[in-house]
């Protein structure tokens, strides 16, 4: 149906593609090095945020405990790269298990561990749907949540901070700009492989799940270890997020995992648009974008930030992703 | 009593209707015929309201109801019999049928509660259960009683036979035949051909979203090859 | 029976007050069509909700292919070569005809944990989509969502799902429903083409089909079977005729 | 034994507490299914409303009878400019207007009354205490509170299984096409339900005044903690929201009261103490989680 | 010359948004009665709200470093957020005066050079309240905190000095409302008194509830002043009064600075200031000394650390000096809730418990 090759919708996705690229280099020339870190910031907000959209858009799984998964992986990097520090076990018992400072094995740790909670708060929780769905979540995170609070080997409510970020294979993390070149390797990785997914046998049985699960059953399919599984590959990517906010702000407190935190990454989605890759990626940025600057502006920031939302909500019909590539189809 | 004057109507960006006009009156049954697909139902959910129209006029009763809200189209006495059943799923069945009633027109004997379900025994001793307990037949029943409930001047059925057994499906059409002895105006969809030409006077068929032939039933029984054209048998 | 494909013995289930299988017992044979008719709320649905799965009886057994399925979830039934279609249409709204009929597809090649390729080039499924879509007539309608079709075409693609895994036995719940008179022409022809191939139980309020299409069938009243023989037999059982046919005794046989 | 016998009265009493907070978000989210994150924000305005009015008058009562109708207002405003166009969409997207709406409640708040607490007082008529079990004196306003929770939680179960209104709303929710079609003003209808739920939500705040802090913000910590109530008990169904409201209400004091008592038995006290601290913290949530693992829809589930 | 840049973190929104909103009001009237200077050089603060998260705020910290070149930080009103903060902008050559958040962290093994504290150090104020209260001859405290390494750092603040026997040790839920088990526990352990550390809307509610279940006549109430500020008080009223506070400073402290304080800032705001707004104050006035010293030049840190570190100001508190771990050595108050002549709700010095009071991490920290 288009003539071109190039409509609206690739035409913005390259576009903020090439943003993000060039971003570090033109805030250097601009004088205005700390929107590297700032967008970093985005960045790994964005994968979480594409993370929950995975299970949300195309699963239809709400849940309001997707920062659950964010905060353990930053605890797991934190945990492990302090005890790295220390020189002293993480714990010993059924294996033993030591610290460690690079990012090439501290990662692939807070992916597997946020992956194996999501595998056991997943099964627990898919038993419910809709409604039920979003609270056991919710619950969840919250026992998460006050787990850590009161958690004082590792800081509790005040949280640890991280001696340094970690290493990963030859980069200095410790430069922001590499850093940030990290954080959007992860993103477009994770996004690319979301973009397989949905698309993928995998993904079509998601979508049918989150249309019609009863209908699944009968055609065969056993809905419940698919919807599983895209549950713990959500967690895993929120897991992968925490691990490079934990980097980026070289420190973790329980806040991460509060249910206010999961209802921000919920916004960024619904916001950016969901059941489109590139939706939750714009949410990010225009939630904290704004969060940032408006508050920059006036104290009152809020009584701006509440009614842009609702705005959105009334006039694009996929979120912003909707209003700028002008797609209705959900295939991402 | 209903005048539908060139109504073109769109789901999206796809034109369903492209100028349907047909009328009902007083105290008549007119059928709409055509295959799946054709706009059947897109007619009667603009008659409704339920779906604007861009384009036409639809009278009721001398006054324009296609700018009014779906209510105020209900309450001006006409009774929906939507097509798959549409009940209230969280509603018990007594609470389906007593919901939405309503004696607006004042009608001098408005149906009961009593009256329907001697029309329905079936449904007598399912009055708590909630509507999706309902087998599929059932919640058909529910879904004609409901409209007839509201005691309506002209009763719009689409394919409110379906899933009904033989004998109840029987008993419809006798109610049907009933209605239109004390003078209410019907608007049916069915395929049950037979028992359509046997009610109604006169009958519509629909194709691509135009009304392509208009007939009373003598006309329709008489032409096999208009029949076979048009609805496939 | 040794040809019997699905066998139930004395199946109960009760909803409360409502008792909907009554010490139900059915013989399906291999290859046969066997319709099973009844009064509206006689428990044909919910017979064929224990059949595939949906519903778990209270007691009773039901064997399938020689295995006993009774406490089977129903993905394991659907594996095995059963497939339904439901009374009250159940497709996947957002999808697309050909998306719904590729599930359908791909419930039978195996496992779906395939993450990577493409869903819509994979060339088995893609073969298997075409003939379904060909078999209920929705070849045109094959990129719309399932949402705007119209009911009638719904229900085809209702059908069409249930045929597209090329199940052993086929479990149609009132295919009839809402197809115009039109539709079930074609619809007659096609389970005619398809009794052929699969065994069938169909569950009906036509007459006009059930007579013309089945082999045996099954009358069931207040969840009880109260007959079952061939369509001679049935239209001429007094009982059956007053609890469920009336006087609409179809004229063809 | 007294002291149990105290503190079983103290989780009923919370349990109560909980449903008066819960019975506007039983309506609006449990029966007119509308995802309202903003809930809490109409508790927040009657509290504010209320305890400014009672501030100027004197008179607790006046605060109650301003406090009502402003939620009510607020409501309907949000609900004819807002919510009203998103009943047809997404059920998210209601999330995401109403996530919108608690900022802009907030920091309006912030705004007209500055960034303090409030003050609200009981009334003195209600200041004393009861001992209506000896050796347990009580106060009277919580008593008060008590009540009014039962007879609201009344009014609502007749309002919904009584009435045909309440029918009504149920059939908006369960097909609002279908309602319309049958001439149900279902818009009319809408915005007037929900302005009752949130003049509930006031209610409830007005009522909570005197016993907790007034402040911005005072609506989300008590938000969740109602959709807890609302889930436990079967979402839909006011029976349920009263079983569990008790049952949180029962469950989260009992645990606070006694699991350091009961761990002691087992570990050493500072341990001990720790746990059931972390323990009581996270009782609310791992009883809803038990409730949904075991009963996937809730206690006492609505038909749906 | 350009103006030097303070950059300002604080929490303006979410519950706690009145704290923040104090310490910048306190700290901008200094600026305001120089006219925009501090120590006599032109000044421009930088004021972001950081919502209460640690990660804005250290986005906030990046932006006030690289884009607008800050050197002098202040404002952060919690603990946590000061963890994840400082720790990281001290190491940027950057000077980090705080003017609440003390965590023992930052004042023990993760002190710095470039960190000063100039309000106190978490632990101050429970400490004094233990002295007092043992000194006044309770035998049986009954204990109260949320459940988090905070609280518990508080009710060890007030066991460091109290000596008397322990009635009652209970962590309560974060953020929890209603306290109604807590209060009949309470009652059925018979203290002479009670300890207790909940900020914000915690204390308010447990104080309300406190005094409807009648307690309040009958067993004293104690704790640090952060539950008994001017403007919390405002929410708390009667239920408040008698209760004895530890703080190191009140509006009523009989020094000439203070009493000037107090008058132009009840003038700027139409409000009395409360402990939080004079150490805004008392942080503003630091700065001002020390960029006088150094003559408003801000490149060379150390001129302007060894400044601070001199602490030559006119405290609102009286005497006030730098420990070696850069945190005060004050006096630390005991403050009982009394209304004034005028109605309104606010605190009265009793007496100044310790003198010149520094704090126990010293020795962990290694900075001479
Ligand atoms: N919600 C919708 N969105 C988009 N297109 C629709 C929608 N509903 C129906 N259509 C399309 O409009 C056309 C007419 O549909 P309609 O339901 O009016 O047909 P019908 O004559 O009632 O058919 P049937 O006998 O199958 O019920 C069909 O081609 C259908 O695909
Ligand atoms: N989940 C349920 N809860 C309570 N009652 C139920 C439930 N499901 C079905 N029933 C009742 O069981 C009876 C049998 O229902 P079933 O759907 O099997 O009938 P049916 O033979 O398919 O009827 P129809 O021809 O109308 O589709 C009905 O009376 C129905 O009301
Ligand atoms: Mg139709
Ligand atoms: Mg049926």
């Amino acid at each position: 149906m288009h003539k071109l090759p190039v409509n609206r919708r690739t035409l913005s996705v390259a576009a903020g593609a090439a943003v993000l690229l060039a971003l570090p280099v033109v805030a250097g020339l601009a004088g205005e090095p700390y929107l590297v870190t700032l967008f970093g910031r985005i960045l790994i907000y964005a994968l979480a945020a594409v993370s929950l959209d995975l299970m949300l858009g195309f699963g239809g799984m709400v849940s309001l405990g997707h920062a659950a998964f964010f905060g353990i992986g930053a605890y797991v990097v934190c945990i492990l790269s302090l005890h790295g520090l220390e020189g002293t076990p993480v714990f010993v018992w059924p294996f033993e298990l030591g610290g460690h400072q690079s990012g090439l094995v501290l990662w692939p740790a807070a992916v597997f561990f946020s992956a194996a909670s999501a595998a056991v708060i997943g099964a627990l929780s898919l038993r419910t749907s809709g409604m039920h769905f979003i609270m056991i979540t919710l619950a969840f995170a919250q026992m998460l949540y006050y787990f850590f609070v009161s958690l004082e080997a590792y800081g509790g409510d005040d949280g640890i901070s991280l001696f340094s970020r970690n290493t990963f294979a030859g980069l200095d993390l410790a430069d922001d700009t590499q850093f940030y070149y990290l954080c959007l390797a992860a993103l477009a990785a994770f996004l690319f492989f979301s973009h397989r997914l949905v698309h993928s046998r995998f993904g079509m049985v998601i979508r049918g799940c989150r249309e019609n699960e009863r209908r699944m059953k009968s055609l065969g399919f056993p809905t419940f270890r698919y919807r599983l599984v895209c549950f713990v590959i959500a967690g895993a990517g929120a897991g992968l997020a925490g691990a490079l906010i934990a980097n980026q702000t070289e420190y973790v407190s329980p806040g991460l995992m509060h249910w206010t935190r999961s209802g921000e990454i919920l916004v960024m989605v619904l916001l950016g648009g969901m059941g489109t890759l590139f939706g939750p990626v714009l949410g990010a940025a225009t939630l904290l974008l704004m969060e940032e600057f408006l508050s920059v502006y006036t104290e009152h920031w809020m009584v701006y930030l509440g009614p842009f939302l609702i705005v959105v909500v009334l006039f694009a019909k996929r979120g912003i992703y909707g209003l700028i590539a002008g797609v209705n189809d959900n295939h991402g | 009593m209903l005048e539908v004057d060139q109504i073109e109507t769109v789901y999206g960006k796809s034109q369903v209707l492209f100028g349907v006009s047909m009328t009902v009156r007083e105290g008549e049954v007119v059928t709409l015929l055509g295959r799946n697909g054709m706009g059947k139902s897109t007619t009667v959910r603009s008659i409704m309201g339920l779906t604007p129209i861009r384009r036409g006029r639809i009278v009721f009763d001398g006054r324009a109801i296609d700018r009014l809200p779906a209510y105020a189209i209900a309450r001006l006495g006409i009774g929906l019999v939507p097509e798959g059943r549409q009940i209230f799923p969280n509603l018990t069945v007594r609470e389906n049928m007593v919901a939405t009633a309503a004696n607006r027109q004042n009608a001098k004997s408005p149906y009961t509660l009593d009256d329907v379900l001697s029309i329905f025994p079936r449904l007598a001793d399912r009055l708590n259960h909630y509507g999706n307990q309902l087998s599929g037949g059932e919640q058909q029943m529910l879904a004609v009683v409901r409209a007839l409930m509201t005691n309506p001047r002209l009763l719009i059925l689409d394919e409110a036979t379906e899933g009904l057994a033989p004998l109840v499906r029987k008993e419809i059409w006798q109610a049907l035949a009933m209605l239109k002895a004390n003078g209410h105006a019907i608007l049916v969809i069915d395929k049950n051909l037979d028992a359509l030409m046997k009610l109604a006077e006169r009958h519509c068929i629909m194709e691509n979203g135009r009304v392509v032939w208009r007939g009373n039933s003598v006309e329709l029984a008489g032409d096999d090859a208009l029949r076979a054209r048009y609805l496939g048998v | 029976m040794a040809d019997s494909l699905l066998s139930v013995q004395s199946l109960n289930k009760r909803f409360g007050a409502v008792q909907a299988s009554r010490d139900l017992s059915l013989e399906v044979a291999r290859g046969e069509l066997h319709a099973l008719i009844g009064p509206n709320g006689a428990g044909k649905t919910t017979a064929i909700n224990q059949l595939c799965g949906e519903t778990l009886p209270d007691s009773g057994q039901i064997v399938f292919d020689g295995r006993r399925i009774t406490r089977m979830p129903a993905y394991r039934r659907a594996q095995l070569g059963m497939a339904r279609s439901y009374q009250i249409t159940s497709v996947f709204d957002q999808l697309t005809v050909r998306e719904n009929l590729s599930l359908a597809v791909q419930a039978h090649h195996g496992h779906s944990f395939r993450f990577w390729r493409k869903a819509g080039s994979d060339p088995a499924v893609r073969q298997a989509v075409l003939p379904a879509m060909a078999r209920v007539d929705l070849e045109s309608r094959a990129d719309v969502p399932a949402a705007s079709l119209s009911h009638g075409e719904k229900r085809q693609l209702e059908v069409g799902m249930a045929l597209a895994g090329r199940p052993k036995i086929l479990l149609l719940d009132e295919p009839y429903a809402g197809m115009g008179p039109g539709g079930a022409v074609e619809l007659t022809r096609l389970i005619q083409r398809l009794k052929t191939e699969v065994t069938i139980l169909l569950v009906e309020h036509d007459m006009g089909a059930v007579f013309r299409l089945a082999d045996r069938i099954t009358v069931l009243v207040y969840g009880q079977a109260i007959a079952s023989g061939t369509p001679g037999e049935i239209r001429e059982d007094a009982q059956v005729r007053k609890a469920y046919l009336g006087d609409e005794t179809p004229v063809r046989p | 034994m007294l002291l149990f016998i105290e503190q079983l009265l103290n989780g009923l009493q919370l349990g109560i507490m909980l449903f008066l907070m819960s019975a506007g978000l039983t309506l609006v989210f449990g029966i007119m299914q509308v995802i309202n994150l903003a809930h809490g924000s109409f508790y927040m305005i009657g509290a504010y409303v209320g305890a400014t009015v009672t501030a100027r008058t004197g008179s607790f009562v006046l605060g109650i009878l301003a406090a009502l109708p402003a939620a009510a207002l607020a409501g309907m405003l949000v609900e004819i400019l807002v919510l009203r166009r998103l009943y047809r969409k997404e059920h998210l997207d209601q999330v995401l207007a109403t996530f919108g709406l608690i900022m802009f409640f907030n920091e309006l708040t912030r705004i007209v009354w500055g960034r303090q607490p409030l003050f609200m007082d009981v009334p003195p008529w209600l200041a004393g205490s009861i001992e209506f079990i000896p050796g347990v004196p009580y106060p009277s306003y919580r008593l008060a509170v008590i009540a009014v929770g039962i007879m609201v939680g009344l009014l609502l179960y007749l309002l919904f299984t009584r009435t045909r209104m309440g029918m009504q709303i149920r059939a908006g929710a369960g097909n609002r096409e279908m309602a319309g079609a049958l001439g149900i003003n279902i818009r009319r209808l809408y915005t007037l339900v929900f302005g009752l739920g949130t003049l509930l939500a006031g209610l409830a705040g007005v009522m909570a005044g005197p016993i907790l802090a007034v402040e911005a913000g005072m609506g989300e910590s008590i938000l969740i903690l109602t959709f807890v109530v609302i889930v436990i008990g079967g979402i839909g169904s006011i029976r349920g929201a009263l079983a569990g409201a008790l049952l949180v209400g029962l469950v989260d004091t009992l645990g606070r009261a006694f699991l350091p008592t009961v761990l002691r038995l087992f570990f050493s006290a500072a341990y001990a103490d720790g746990i059931a601290a972390s323990l009581a913290s996270m009782s609310v949530y791992i009883l809803m989680a038990a409730v949904l693992v075991c009963r996937p829809r809730g206690l006492v589930p609505a038909h749906a | 010359a350009e103006p030097v840049k303070i950059g300002m973190i604080t929490t303006l929104s979410t519950k706690a948004g009145y704290l923040g909103e104090e310490i910048r009001d306190g700290f901008q009237l200094a600026i305001d009665q120089e006219g925009g200077r501090l120590g006599g050089v032109p000044v421009a603060l930088l004021v972001d709200d950081d919502g209460r998260k640690p990660e804005r705020a250290r986005q906030i910290a990046d932006r006030f470093i690289k884009r607008d070149g800050v050197k002098i930080m202040t404002g952060i009103v919690f603990s946590n957020v000061a963890i994840a903060v400082v720790p990281k902008v001290v190491r940027q050559e950057v000077i980090y005066v705080s003017a609440n958040a003390g965590p023992s962290l930052l004042a023990g093994k993760g002190c710095h050079e470039n960190y000063f504290n100039v309000a106190y150090q978490n632990d101050n104020l429970d400490e004094v309240v233990g002295r007092y209260v043992t000194d006044a001859g309770f035998k049986n405290v009954y204990l109260l905190a949320p459940n988090y390494p905070a609280g518990k750092d508080h009710l060890g603040g007030f066991k460091r000095y109290y000596e008397g026997a322990i009635a009652g040790e209970v962590y309560t839920k974060l953020g929890q409302s209603d306290y109604a088990a807590e209060i009949a526990a309470l009652r059925a352990a018979r203290p002479d008194g009670v300890f207790f550390f909940l900020p914000g809307g915690m204390g308010i509610n447990f104080l309300k509830q406190y005094a409807q279940a009648g307690l309040n006549r009958t067993i004293p109430v104690f704790g640090p002043a952060f539950s008994f500020d001017e403007r919390l008080l405002q929410a708390v009223k009667d239920a408040a009064i008698g209760v004895k506070n530890g703080s190191q400073w009140c509006h009523d402290l009989d020094n000439p600075a203070n009493r000037q304080f107090v008058a132009a800032f009840k003038k700027a705001y139409g409000r009395t200031p409360t402990l939080y707004a004079s150490q805004g104050y008392d942080a503003a006035r630091l700065i001002g000394s020390a960029l006088k010293q150094a003559g408003g030049n801000v490149d060379g840190l150390d001129a302007l650390r060894n400044a601070i570190r001199r602490a030559d100001f006119a405290t609102v508190r009286g005497k006030f000096s730098f420990s070696a771990n850069q945190h005060p050595v004050q006096d630390i108050y005991i403050r009982e809730v009394v209304k004034d002549a005028g109605g309104h709700y606010t605190n009265r010095t009793v007496e100044a418990v310790f003198k010149d009071h520094a704090n126990v991490y010293v020795e962990e920290c290694k900075l001479k």
